[in-house]
Parts: structure tokens; sequence; C-alpha cells
């Protein structure tokens, strides 16, 4: 039963205030894209054993998206941060890379 | 390998049980095997039985991390049904159902194969259509279904509230030969039989390297160092990720929790499954009499094997208020296991990116009903390095082509 | 508007604490950017409150301002001057980009006061209630059993809560429930 | 015999006598009791059978770890099976009775299987019971759960009530013992705020009963303090008869209160279920004595030592007035001196141990007591009683040396930390070979969301087993939990304790050392499930070495008391038949519950009416009122027809859409969503939500418009009017408001987040209502008010404010049924005034409601397709021929680029058309389109399905839509349909549009 602390709100919010809307930083490929671009897009996903950046969405709160960086093996939970963003600030990579040296994340580590 | 029967035992009871002998050998792993599965659960170890009894390749090592059964092998809620929609899913679940009738003869194992009767309750006009929809469509799949009326319903499950005042039972979708199994014994009857046949079932072994050259499989590490093969199996549900990574692609696939109960024992009351998605829970009742339930996964990507509580309470809520007698009943353990859900909810059982190297993965909560089938069809898939006719749909290109096999269409959850 | 009842017609129920539909009330969703200089003087001009800081209520003489989120609050003001209140608001955040609509019949009020009421709460919303942790002024979007709702401490120590319509015969019945006299938890 | 003794009973009020009932026996005890303690006070050894072979049971235990006396209990809507006699509060009326047997606890027919015991080893059932192959289930499979299955099953509704609480503290400490006393005192001292739960009804645990010295005075005094201090203090709660049930992540932990389990006839609930979010739990739940594996260990009157020495001291209860002590450590002689002083008979203590006991073994020989080192049990004689044991060396095989009569055996095989909690969560053992027991290991603690520890053992489910090091390492728990919860831990120093000294105890695993296979046959390891030493060692012999294949093969330490004796004694046995060390072999993992909680405390109030919400509009009362038949759309529940009375449902639905079309008819449509979307990219951000363009519909206009998933398929549909050049209003289906509001803010939040936007669900703000037939307009224009709705004033398509009678309403000229229509919104609040105003009105046009099914099938006729039966996740607006309503101007939108891949631009995709039956009749709800031949996997072929079929009044025949292959371009062919009966039925492809089809009548 995860509690994760949304950042536009401030709130320690438990799980069943908070609805997961899966991997966060997917970049959307419209028309014009190529056939393995878009299955990316939509289907292939990092999955790993360990930290996962994802989103989530305040439902029964203040209703914004939020994305959190969480392992998925111990389920630490390394910061919480904006949608509004292309990759995890820096802040929390480094708080991973304390914990996780050498961790690589798709694009970023 | 030594026969079971009544008579086994009986003779074995005058010398106090002391000459039974190992179920399976406990072997060190060789330098070569034609075929290496990675992962000794339900369908890792059928795929090699009938790699083994169909096509007669049994230079076949299993390598499993831990003991064999004992992922989602043996944490399931044991239901074994084939009522599906679409056809390809119809079909490699209906060919498992099969096999299920004929294993504990087929193993000389008794998998405890109980065809009592699976019924999904439809609480809603457009659950009576979606079940209605799939009867038909199991008419011409040659899957026996039937939509019952709550009259039946009631008949069927005494202990039943069709009345609630919130969703009452409109009917169901039955499937009088669809029932349950003892997990366990699965595993264990196919490791018997593999082990007969003279294959290697290599336990406390982890896989932690894919090796690969001109973009073919050449082997793996493992804890216990390097294994060549030719060929390679990946058969790991709750870990495919892990292992797409160490082979060099990516799945599409997450890896949730999804969790299951049972109750303390009370004497038998309930002789059929029940699921009901609407109120989202199942239950059944086990041969010692525990109730067992189950219901969704969560929806964040875990690999812990602990699930969140709510869905323990979502599920039990449901289950009172289907069944209101449950409610004194008292819930002895919760556990969790980690299944792979794929894009679409249906598994991939296919070839991958690396030469040579097949998957069967992404059954999500479907997993143990289809074992025989999905262990036959991947045996099929490797042995004759295409797909066979179970499992041509079931490949990854799939997702590419945008072409699903969609089951959540008429049940909002497939278990 | 002779015509107008709101969900439950001010039912009330009497357990160990006291739960009251609270009857009509005006509600706007005012969406914009809170930081601005254009719709504080909107908010201030229609109500007379300030903009309230992260998940409080402000109150002002002619109605309140409850922090929704980064970029929505909820004012309450008289069932009757709702329609005044919007056009306030919308006036003065002319040439601003802003939404300011009329949700008074979406919603239900619900008043729960007595010694109890923070526990008939703590039983259905996953937030701490203790006197510490929640205070006068305090807001709180959560969720009440099943459904979403948001609450706030007024200074006598009563709450109120808001929740959709459509469900305020639900919230109104597990208030209930929890509210039974028996149940009181001696913990907050 | 048991009996009552006139000394001891610490936890009695003796001057209240309690009536109680056990298999129809009227039988008394005293407040303070529990249920085993009364039962065995009226000589009520025997409480019921075992799993497997039924074999008699006694009390075995005085707590949670009790795997043997379970009972049905209570009557009606208040029975509950397999109730532990040892938690059970005795209260006045209480009602109970044994479990597992037929005809009777005495002589039980299953008890057959009992004298089968060889036939019946481990596993057995997997290597037999397989010919001929269906006799499994039919023949044995009935058998063996007729067999098993302990407890009765309820028959009626549970009357009580159920609920949770939530509860944010710092600190939790689960156990009330001596041990969590301490810490909560220690972590209190720090400021945080502490909420300590035991699950008994008394605070101390054992300690008071076993003696000993702290800070100077005798440790019951100080526990008395102790209590009297931390109720005293304003941040600590303190709770008894609650479990800590289980540790969840991010420090969640269950708190089960049994509130009125002791008292049923009070207000309130029966069970809370508290849930807890603590920064840092300290566990403090003690410790379990361990059995000791000699043949006849199961007989009743063998139980563990310390429960003996608690029935007497606890409940002044005897078990027997011969009681045979045998350890392996010093703690059982306090059993023996104790029972030696309340003037009972010990004839022996057995000492396993070569060296014999310390301290303690010198007190018990100076009262006299017998006492023998280095023997043990080579079996225990009786059948429903122990009548004697026979005594041999530890070391040796099992001879025998003497034979000693006796009624009752104390038995110790040293104590196991409760480690339940703690491990939970994932914290992790180590093996402590001293005491043989897994402990917590402080190093691998389970983690939070910080990444750091959260659970801190305490006392001895640390490990630890003297008074003194319990209350020291207690102390230390409490101020290691503050510390981490972020105060300034305590600077007091722990108590001073004093208790005797003890000799360090040797492990025994089995009795004797070198015991045969016709002891180790009746060794019990799982007294429920019937799992002896010798099904441990035949499961390891057949390979299932993992202990996880051992538990499962033998189904030790899976009863209902999940181990707890057990566990360690099996794994102790496994690994001395593997030769391995204990450690490598490793623990079952522990699961929540510590101990089973009832399924009403876990659904809380979510029963009967609040099961689930249920949404009501605010014409639901009238529904109410003229008895609607409904049907659950969502959370909502709309009204599926209103029949009359004595009329069909389908004769309902016949007469509602006749008079519609005929006349006039109402819909509450007041479910469908709206959604507000308002801002300079208003436009922009729909055209990419819709397959159509939205951006240039004019104000004032209304347009049907498509959504799509990403994955291309349609997902939701409806009108979306244009309220000024800023704001548009999104109707969206019934179910889809949230969900498509979410939508549309999860594009606005992540992904264009500097579009200037801004969404509102008003969904509720309005009661909506469908005005339809041809008779709508007379009815709208006899209300009133100043809104033209004439053909010129509100045009198809468009929509318009103003007053209707006296209320403000909008009205949308768009029609779902081919009629004349207005869709006329008001303010929710004066919905149910707005519908009767209508019906009033409308009277002389024998105006009637119309529900969803009426609906359903007017769309069909008119060949309108309905999310949800056309599509059902898998379906693209192409297959639907609603190609017109996707732009083929704009450049983007959700789904276009998955509607470009290959499978769905695949033209043998199905696609929508119309099906007459050839006969008239209605095509069954689901069926497919047959085709010739067979799959390579033996299917039929199908060429296409129904969608929705229907008999259609206003045709008087069935008519149908469906996806058929090529279908579009097959008009006036014939095609099957199949029936599950396995016959078909002949259907002719059509124009959808059944109805109008023109469009003449809705325009008018």
């Amino acid at each position: 039963m995860l509690t994760l602390q949304c950042p536009y709100c401030g709130v320690d919010a438990e799980e069943t205030e908070l609805h997961a809307e899966g991997e966060a930083h997917l970049k959307r490929f419209g028309p014009g894209s190529s056939d393995d671009d878009f299955e990316t897009y939509l289907f292939m996903r990092e999955n790993p054993k360990g930290v996962h950046f994802e989103r989530w969405r305040h439902s029964n709160g203040c209703g914004k998206f939020f994305h959190a960086a969480r392992s998925t093996t111990t389920l630490e939970v390394f910061g919480t941060y904006s949608a509004q963003t292309y990759e995890p600030p820096q802040d929390i990579k480094d708080k991973i890379t304390a914990k996780y040296p050498g961790w690589s994340w798709r694009e970023f580590a | 390998m030594r026969r079971y029967s009544a008579f086994a035992i009986a003779r074995e009871a005058a010398r106090f049980h002391t000459g039974w002998e190992r179920a399976w050998r406990s072997p060190e792993p060789k330098k070569k095997y034609d075929v290496i599965i990675v992962g000794a659960g339900g369908h890792g170890l059928a795929t090699a039985f009938y790699l083994g009894k169909n096509f007669g390749i049994t230079n076949v090592a299993i390598i499993e991390k831990g003991w064999l059964g004992g992922g989602n092998t043996g944490r399931n809620t044991t239901i074994i049904r084939s009522n599906y929609l679409q056809d390809p899913s119809a079909a490699i679940y209906e060919k498992a159902r099969s096999l299920y009738e004929t294993m504990s003869q087929d193993l000389n194992y008794n998998v405890m194969f109980s065809p009592r009767g699976v019924m999904m309750l439809a609480q809603t006009q457009s659950e009576i259509r979606g079940y209605e929809r799939t009867a038909h469509a199991n008419a011409l799949q040659g899957v026996t279904t039937e939509f019952i009326g709550p009259e039946r319903v009631k008949e069927l499950v005494p202990i039943i509230n069709i009345d609630g005042p919130r969703y009452p039972v409109l009917g169901a979708l039955w499937q009088a030969r669809g029932g349950t199994g003892r997990h366990d014994a699965v595993a264990w009857g196919y490791a018997r039989a593999c082990s007969d046949m003279g294959m290697d079932i290599i336990q406390k072994t982890e896989v932690i390297g894919v090796r690969q050259e001109g973009g073919k499989v050449t082997g793996v590490d493992t804890t216990k160092g390097p294994i060549d093969c030719d060929k390679l199996g990946l058969v790991v549900a709750g870990n495919s990720g892990d292992l797409a990574n160490m082979a060099g692609f990516r799945l599409p696939m997450e890896s949730v929790a999804l969790q299951a109960l049972v109750s303390e024992p009370i004497k038998p009351c309930m002789d059929v499954v029940v699921m009901a998605n609407t109120v989202h829970g199942y239950m059944s009742q086990s041969d010692k009499g525990e109730m067992v339930i189950g219901g969704g996964t969560d929806g964040f990507n875990n690999y812990t094997q602990r699930g969140s509580f709510h869905h323990v309470e979502e599920t039990v809520r449901a289950l009172v208020e289907t069944f209101p007698i449950v409610s004194r009943l008292k819930m002895l353990r919760q556990w969790g296991g980690i299944v792979d859900v794929t894009g679409d909810r249906s598994p991939v059982i296919g070839k991958t990116p690396l030469g040579n190297c097949f998957i069967n993965a992404g059954w999500g909560t479907g997993g143990f009903k289809a074992i025989p089938g999905g262990g036959w069809a991947t045996a099929e898939l490797i042995a004759k390095g295409e797909p066979g006719p179970l499992s041509a749909e079931f490949g990854m290109d799939r997702f590419i082509e945008g072409r699903f096999i969609d089951e959540s269409v008429a049940a909002g959850v497939a278990h | 508007m002779s015509n107008a009842v709101s969900a439950l017609n001010s039912a009330s129920f009497e357990g160990f604490a006291t739960v009251t539909e609270t009857g009509l009330r005006g509600m706007i969703t005012l969406r914009g950017d809170l930081s601005s200089a254009k719709l504080k003087a909107a908010v201030k001009a229609a109500t007379g409150a300030a903009i309230p800081d992260v998940r409080r209520v402000t109150t002002g003489k002619d109605g309140m301002a409850a922090w929704m989120s980064p970029d929505e609050l909820l004012i309450l003001c008289d069932y009757a001057s709702v329609n005044d209140t919007i056009a306030t608001l919308t006036a003065k955040l002319t040439g601003e980009h802003a939404l300011a609509v009329n949700v008074s019949d979406a919603r239900a009020v619900f008043r729960i006061a007595g010694d109890g009421a923070r526990e008939v709460l703590a039983k259905l919303a996953p937030v701490d209630l203790s006197a510490g942790a929640f205070q006068a002024g305090d807001f709180r979007r959560s969720r009440i059993a099943q459904v979403a709702a948001a609450f706030w401490l007024n200074d006598d120590n009563s709450f109120e809560l808001v929740c959709f319509r459509s469900v305020a015969q639900y919230v109104f019945d597990v208030l209930k429930v929890s509210a039974q006299p028996g149940g009181e938890v001696g913990f907050l | 015999m048991s009996t009552r003794l006139a000394t001891g009973g610490r936890l009695l009020n003796k001057g209240k006598q309690l009536n109680f009932t056990f298999n129809g026996k009227q039988l008394t005890g005293f407040e303070g009791d529990t249920l085993a303690s009364a039962l065995l006070a009226n000589d009520q050894m025997m409480m019921g059978r075992s799993f497997k072979y039924h074999r008699p049971r006694g009390v075995v235990a005085s707590g949670a770890e009790e795997p043997n006396a379970l009972m049905n209990m209570g009557k009606g809507g208040k029975f509950e099976p397999n109730q532990r006699a040892t938690t059970t509060e005795l209260f006045d009326g209480l009602t109970c009775a044994s479990q597992n047997h037929w005809p009777s606890l005495e002589f039980d027919v299953g008890a057959v299987n009992n004298y089968m015991t060889r036939f019946f080893p481990a596993g057995f059932y997997y290597k037999t019971f397989m010919f001929p192959k269906f006799a499994w289930k039919h023949v044995f499979e009935p058998i063996v759960r007729q067999s098993a299955g302990l407890g009765q099953v309820p028959k009626d509704r549970d009357v009580d009530t159920y609920e949770h609480f939530y509860a944010y503290v710092d600190i939790a400490v689960i156990g009330g013992g001596v041990a969590g006393l301490q810490a909560a005192k220690a972590a209190a001292l720090s400021g945080a705020k502490v909420l300590l739960m035991e699950q008994t009804a008394h605070w101390g645990g054992r300690a008071a009963t076993d003696g000993g010295e702290v800070d100077g005075k005798p440790v019951a005094d100080y526990i008395a303090d102790l209590v009297a201090e931390l109720d005293a203090m304003d941040n600590v709660t303190m709770r008894t008869r609650m479990m800590g049930s289980g540790v969840y992540d991010h420090g969640y932990v269950l708190g089960y209160e049994r509130v009125n389990d002791h008292t049923p006839g009070n207000d309130g609930p029966r069970h809370r279920l508290w849930r807890i979010r603590a920064k840092q739990i300290v566990t403090a739940t003690g410790a379990i004595e361990r059995p000791l594996s000699f043949a006849g260990n199961d007989i009743p009157g063998v139980m563990l030592a310390a429960a003996i020495r608690d029935y007497a001291a606890d409940y002044g209860v005897s078990i027997g007035d011969r009681t045979v002590v045998v350890t392996n450590n010093d703690d059982a002689y306090r059993t023996a001196i104790l029972l030696k002083n309340a003037g009972l008979e010990v004839p022996v203590i057995l000492d396993a141990r070569a060296g014999g006991g310390g301290a303690l073994a010198e007190e018990a020989r100076a009262l006299g007591i017998r006492i023998e080192n280095g023997k043990g049990i080579a079996k225990v004689k009786g059948g429903k009683r122990v009548t004697s044991v026979a005594i041999c060396s530890q070391a040796g095989e099992g001879a025998v040396l003497e034979e000693i009569q006796c009624d009752a055996v104390a038995m110790s095989g040293g104590w196991s930390p409760v480690v339940h909690l703690w491990s939970h969560c994932g914290g992790k053992l180590t093996w402590d070979d001293a005491q043989a027991h897994f402990r917590p290991d402080a190093t691998r603690a389970p983690t939070n969301q910080d990444g750091i520890g959260f659970v801190v053992p305490a006392g001895s489910a640390n490990g630890e087993m003297d008074l003194a090091a319990i209350l020291n390492d207690a102390h230390d728990a409490g101020k290691a939990a503050s510390k981490a919860a972020g105060f300034n831990a305590t600077r007091k120093a722990a108590p001073k304790a004093d208790a005797q000294a003890e000799a360090a105890m040797e492990p025994v695993w089995l009795m004797p050392q070198g015991a045969g296979p016709k002891l180790r046959i009746k060794a019990w390891l799982d007294f429920q499930n019937d799992v002896k030493v010798s099904d441990v060692r035949l499961a390891a012999q057949e390979g299932y070495e993992s202990v996880e294949h051992t538990k499962r093969y033998t189904t030790l330490g899976m009863a209902t008391d999940q181990g707890k004796l057990s566990n360690i004694n099996g794994l102790a046995t496994l690994a001395g038949q593997l030769n391995a060390p204990i450690p490598a072999v490793g623990t079952t993992t522990f699961r929540p519950p510590y101990t089973p909680i009832s399924f009403g405390a876990i659904a809380g109030e979510a029963r009967d009416e609040v099961f689930q919400p249920l949404r009501r509009t605010t014409i639901h009362g009238y529904h109410e009122d003229v008895n609607a038949f409904y049907e659950p759309v969502g959370q909502w529940r709309r009204p599926y027809t209103f029949p009359r009375k004595g009329e069909s449902h389908a004769d309902a639905v016949k007469r509602e859409i006749l008079q519609t079309r005929d006349s006039v008819g109402l819909l509450d449509a007041s479910t469908l969503g709206k959604i507000i979307v308002k801002g300079p990219d208003a436009g922009k951000f729909l055209d990419m939500l819709y397959t159509n363009m939205m951006s240039n519909l004019k104000p004032g206009k209304c347009r049907y418009g498509l959504m799509c998933s990403e994955n291309g398929f349609l997902s939701d549909d409806g009108v979306v009017a244009r309220i000024d050049e800023d704001t548009f209003l999104c109707h969206t289906t019934t179910g889809g408001a949230e969900r498509i509001h979410g939508w549309m803010e999860d594009w606005l939040q992540c992904e264009w987040w500097d579009w200037k936007v801004y969404t509102a669900n008003v969904t509720e703000q309005y009661a909506q209502v469908a005005v339809v037939g041809p008779n709508a307009r007379k009815v709208i224009e006899k209300l009133g008010g100043d809104m033209d709705v004439s053909k010129e004033g509100l045009a198809f398509m468009e929509w318009k404010d103003g007053k209707i009678g006296d209320f403000d309403a909008r009205a949308y000229r768009i029609s779902f049924s081919g009629e004349l229509s207005y869709e006329i919104a008001v303010p929710a609040s004066q919905g149910r005034a707005f519908w009767d105003a209508l019906m009033e009105a409308g009277a002389e046009f024998n105006i009637m409601p119309y529900g969803t099914e009426a609906l359903h099938v007017m769309r069909a006729e008119k060949g309108f397709i309905m999310i949800g039966d056309e599509t059902d996740g898998t379906i693209i607006p192409q297959d639907l021929g609603l190609n017109w309503a996707i732009s083929k101007k704009k450049e983007d939108f959700l789904g276009k680029r998955a509607q470009l891949r290959s499978h769905m631009a695949d033209p043998n995709r199905w696609k929508l058309v119309g099906l007459k039956t050839v006969d008239g009749s209605v095509i069954p709800d689901g069926s497919y389109a047959i085709a010739a031949g067979s799959n390579a996997n033996g299917q039929r072929n199908t060429q296409g399905r129904v969608t929705s079929t229907y008999y259609s009044p206003t045709l008087d025949c069935g008519i149908a839509m469906g996806l058929v292959h090529n279908g579009p371009d097959r008009m006036g062919e014939v095609i099957e349909f199949n029936k599950v009966d396995g016959s078909t039925v002949k259907a002719e492809i059509v124009n959808p549009v059944f109805y109008d089809m023109d469009g003449e009548k809705q325009n008018v």
C-alpha cells in the first residue's frame, strides 16, 4: 500500500487517493512516424527490476498528474515531480545514483 | 520411473515408505544441451515435456533460479477454463483444458483435475450480451459452454445471493467441464516426467546472461557457469522483462502484482468456481475446504510479490456481497504473485529478435489454466522454429500490425 | 427558484456526531492562474476572500474560497447570489485565460458536528484528522469510502463536506454508519 | 482430569459466574476465563478432531498459536466456524460446539482414517486415485472434501456491522507484553505519538506469570505502574483486543480490533479494522514455545509447558493431577515448580540435556521433584487422554526404561520469537545457534518509502529470553524507533531487572534422537493437519527438498495456525534429513494476517445498500415512485423500462417505443457526461481529441463527434455544442464522463501543457431530459417561456438558452431516435420539477417516460451506433462506416497514426451493415455469421457477428446491426447466424438505417 507525495498539493497520499498511469517520459509518435517508433511508444515498456519512472494521478485529490521515481523491487520512492518535464530533475537522479551507482534508464542516467 | 498406484502405496506401507525413489533427479548441468528452457514453472516444464513427448527432443535442461513450480504456478487460484471469446484464445485454452482432463494418467501423477464447472456471473445487461456472444463463439470453437439463467445459478451455487440490492445476478456463462486442479502437482508431475525422460532440471541456478553470436543464441551464463545450447526458450512469468533485457530486446509487457487469499477451511458448501467480474472477485472451495479467492491486479509495476491491501479489500467486499455467508469466515492467508501483462492482455508465444531464442510470456492472470496448451504450443515452436496453429496468432508482431487478441471485450477482467 | 431543492432536502442524523445535509449552496469552479493579480482581485471582489494557500480555505464577507488544485478554486457563496458572483468574476477576469462555472447543483454539502466529528470522518477518509494535523481552515480533497469528496474544518470545530450530488445519499448513508452510537473510537 | 484449583487465577473475577454451552452441555465459568480455560475447568480436555486422521485433539496451547481447540461458535446470524477457544473470551450465554466429527466428538466415524495412517503418508493422494479417469472428481474428491474442512458452513446472513478507521501515528507498538509496554514508554518519552496494541484483553503478557523483579519490585507491580504511566501520557493510545495483523509497504499496519466479540449484545461494530500509517513500527510480539517431537505427542493431555503454567496461574485450572515435564531448557522447570507449589504431583522432569538444568532445576529438586537428565519420552500412552509415558534415553533409539503413570505431559522444546510482522514486508532472519531459533536480523530490516528500516523488533520477539535482556532490548527498541521517526530519543536508562539465570538450552528435534520409523510415524509436527516426522522425512527422500516443496507436499504449517507450532520443528527435521544446516534450508514466507481476521472486518461498512456507491439523477425519485425496472450502467442505475401493472418488460418497451414514435416520450438523459472545454486553444485541442473537425463549429451549433484511443479504437462519442468563441460543451456517454474528463486532463497536463485550455466536468450540474416524438414541440410550447423552439427558431443541430416555463433551460435540437427531439438541460436542483411539469403538460398527448431499452431499440431502428454495443474496444470508426466523421484535412488526431497500421487499414476487416431476418425472428444476442470450413485449430470459420439485435415494434420484425466481411458490398445477400443449439437463422444484409432513411422526421 504505497504512499506518494503529490508534488502539487503536498499531500502524502495513500494509494487509494491515487491512480497509476503507467510509464513516464514516453515520447508520442503520431502520423508520419515509423511502425517501430509507433509500436515502441504504445507498447514497448522499460519494466525494470529497479528504478521505474512512472505517471500517477492524484485522482481522489487535486486531480493532477505527476511523475514518481520508484524502485519496483524495494518500493523506495526517490521523489515525485511535475508531469510537465521531459526528464527527471537532477536531484532525483543524484539520489538514485547514490543508491544504484551506474544505473540507467532509457535515455537518462 | 516406478509407477505410482494404490498397490505401490500398500507395498511401501509395509516398509514404512522407505523405498520411494526421488520424484526427480537433481543433476549438475552438462556443458551443452540441444534446448535450454529458462524457468521451471508450469509452462517451462510443460514445454520441456512436450519437446520430449511430441518431438523426441530430450537433451534438454530446465534452469530455475529458485525451486521448481515456485513462481505463479504455486501461487494462483487454480482455475481451469477455456470459455474465451477470441478464436486464438479459445483454441489454446481448450487445448490446455482437454490435456488437463487426462494429465493425471499421462503423467502418472494425480493433479486432481476437478471438472466441477466454472461460471462467470452476468450482473449487467452488457455482461449478458458479452457472455451470450462468448457462448455463440464457443459453440463454433468446439468449446462447450452455455448461458444460464439466475435460477440455474442458484441451483448450482446455493450460497449465492442472486437478489443483491446492487447487482442482482441476471445469469451466467457456464462451462461445466471447467474446474480446478492441484497447482503444485502440475509442476511436480511434469518435473517427474521430464526427469524420467532424461532431462536435467537444474534448480537454485540463476541465468545471469544470454550468450549470442551473429544474431543467434549460443547459450546462457548462469550462477553455475556458462551452458551452451542450440535453442533457448524463455518461460519466466514475472521475470520476462529481465531476461529480455539480458537477451537485448524489450517486450510489450509490464510486471504487476496479482493477489490471492484463502479463508479458513469449512465443510463443502460450493461445488463450482464462481467469477463475478462486475464486482471484481472470484471464489472456489478447495478440497481442504478453504475458500480460494482472487481479484484484480495492482496498477503499478512491482516485483515484490506483495500487493496493495486495498485490492484485497475490494475483492473481499465483492464476495461478502455475492456470498453473504462468508462475512463471518476469516482470511487465513493472503499472498501475491508477479504477472506479466501485455498491451492486449493476451500472451506472447513466438520468436524474438534474437535468433533461436523463443519466448512464452505475458499470460497475465491466465497462466495456470493454459499450462499444458502453452507448453504444447511452445514445444512446437521451439522444435520447428516456426509457430504452429495454436501459437500462430500470439507472436509479438501483432503489436506492430495492430492485430490484437483482446479478451476484455466480453468481460471486464480476464482471469 | 422556487422549484430548486437540494439533494437530500436538509436530511439530518443524530449519532455520536450530527450529520446534516446543509441545503442549497452557491458553488463555482474557478480555474485560472492563482498567482495572477487579476484573479486575486476578482476573487476579492466576488467574495471578499483572499486567495487561499495550498489546502486551505479563506472566508470573506460574501463567500469563501477553497484551494482545489494549483489552478482551481472552489468559490462558495449564497445559492441565490451565484449568478451575480459568476458575473463579477467573469467581468473582472476579462482578457485573462480563466474559467468560472456554476457547479452549485452538481454538488451536495454536509455538516458533521459534535465531539465525534473527526472520528466519523476518519472511518471513511485516508487522512490524518488528529487535532494537531488538521486545523480550522484546513481543506482537503480525498475520498469518503468509495467516492471523491472535499472537506474543511470550521472555526467551531464542525466539518463541512462537499461531494457530487448523485452520490449524496451514499455519502449520507456511510456517514450515518460511521456515526452510529457505540461506534466511538476514542482515538482522535 | 482437568479441574479448577482453589488458588490461582489472576485474570479471573471469581465473583462473576458465567453460563455457557458446549456441544449442548450447560457449563459455567468465570469472568476473565477464555473459552479454553473454562472448558478445561469443566474437565473438557478433548476439544476437536484433527484434519486428516480425525484423531482426538485436546488444547495444546493457551494463546493465538493454538492449532486444535477450534469451535463452531454462536448461532444463526452470529454463527462463526473455526473460532479458537484459547483466544475467545468467555461471556454469558456463549454457545459453541466442537468440529470435524460425525456423529459426535467422542465417537467419530472419520477416525477410521486413523487406523489407515500408514497408507496415508504425505502426498499419498498424488500417487493414487487416478483410475478410472473420472473417479477423482466423482468418487474420491467428494470423500476427501467431506472429511476435511473443519468448521460448519454459516447458514444465515451476518447480523453484525463492521468498520474501518484510519490512524496516523509516529510509532505503532505491536504487542502489550512487558516488552511492548517498555518500548512504548521509551518511544513516548521522546514526544512521539504512540499507538500501543495488544491482541488479548490484558496488558503485561506472560511476564507476571513467570515472575522476577524490576527496579526492586515484583514484575507484576512494575507492569501495573507502567500501564498507569502510559495511560496518563497524552501522546500514547493504548488498545487491548487489537491485534497487529499485518505489516505492509510504506509503514502501513492493519490493526484488527475485536470491539464486541466478548460483549455481543452491545451497540457498535463487531470488529474495527484499523488502517494505520506509522513512521516506525515496534514488533513486541513475544515468542512461542515449541513442542517436542516424540511418539504420541498429539494425545490430549500433552501440552506446552508454559500453557499448563498459564492455565494454572492465570485461570486457576489444573490440567491434570500428575504432570510429567519433558524439556530441553530451564524454562519448563517453572511449570513443574508452580504445579508442585499448587499441591499437584510432578512425578518426573525429563530433561533431554545430558548436563541437566541450572538454578531452576536446583529449585525443583529442592521441592522434591525427581529429575532425570539425558532422558526423554519414548512414547506417550493413551487414547483420548494421556495415561502414562514410557521413558527412554534421549541418546538412544527408544528402548523403554520405565513407564510412569500420569494424566498430563508438559513439553518444551525451546522458544521461537514471533517474527511474522517483522517478516511480512521483507525483514530478514538470522539463525541463533545458542537458542536454536530464527530471530530478526537487525541489519536487514524491511525498508519504507525513504529506503530506511521501519520495523524494530523488541524483547523476546527479537530473540531475548531473559527478563533483564528483554527490558533492555525493548527500551532500546523504543529509543531507536523514536530516533528513526525524527525525535530525540529519551536519555533515561532501561529499568534493572532480575530473574533467575537459566542454563543453556539444547536443541532436540526428535525424541529420542535415534527414534526409528515406528516412533517417527507417531511423532507429530503439525497437530491439526496430521503431519509427522515421518512425512517430512519422506518428502525429503522423494526430492521435495525446498522447504516450500516440503510444506506443500506434506501440508506442514498450512493449517489454521499457519505453522506457529510446527514450522521450526518441521524445518529442523527437513534439514536433518538433508544433512544441511537449518539456516541453509531457510524458512517459508510469512504472510499476513498473523491470525485469521474476519471477512466482515475487511469489507467494513461496504455492504448491502452501501456496498458500492449508487449514483442517482435528480429525477430518480420519479423512477422510484413508478417502480421502474433498472439496469446498472457504471455506478448509475438507469430505468430499463417503466412496466405497468401486469405488463411484461418486453410489452412495456414496445409500448414506450410506439407511443414515442406516435406522439411523445420522455427520457431521463441526465447521466450523459457534460464537460466544458474553454480557452483560446480549445478548438485546437478538440481537433486533436475528436476524429472530426470541431474548431470550425459555429457558436450556437452542435456536431456529433467521435473519440478514439491512441491505439485507434473508438472509445466514446457524443454531441459537441459550441457555446461561444472560447467555449465548447462536450457530451459523453453515460459511463464516459469521468473517463473522458480524465483523458482530456491527461493530454492537457502531460503532453500539451502549454496549450491554454481549461476543462470542467459539469455533468451533474444539469438534469437533462429528452423530449421525443412528433408532439415534442407542442409539449414544450405548452409550458410557455421565452424560448422559440419552432423549426426555424431552433433548427436541427442547434442549441439555445432561454426560459421554458419558469425554468432556465438550455435546449439542444438533437435526436438519437430519429424523431423530432429536444434534449433540455435545466439546473439539477429543478430537475424533478421540470420532469413533473413536462409530464403534466404532456398528459393530453399521453406522454410517457421510456427507458434505456426503448432508447436502444429506437436508435438501432435508425441505424445509430451505440458505444458498448457496436464497439467493444476492438472497433475503429472505419469499421462502422463512420468515415464521414473522420477528418481528412487534419494532420493529426488521437488514434490517427494507429489506424494506419496494416491490420487496421486491411480492407478485409468486418464492416457494419443492417441485418433483417428472413423469417422475421430476432437473431440471438452475440450470434456469429458462419462461413464455410474450419481453421487450422478445427474452429468453424466465421464471416461476421451481430452487434445489436432487437425486435422492432415499429417494423414488427427482428432487426439487427452487425459486422460482416465485405458487408457493405453484399447488400441483399443472405447469410446464416448461429444459435447455441447448433441451428442457424438466415438474415439478409441491408442498409443499417431501418427507419426514416432520409431523416425527415427529426427535421420537422
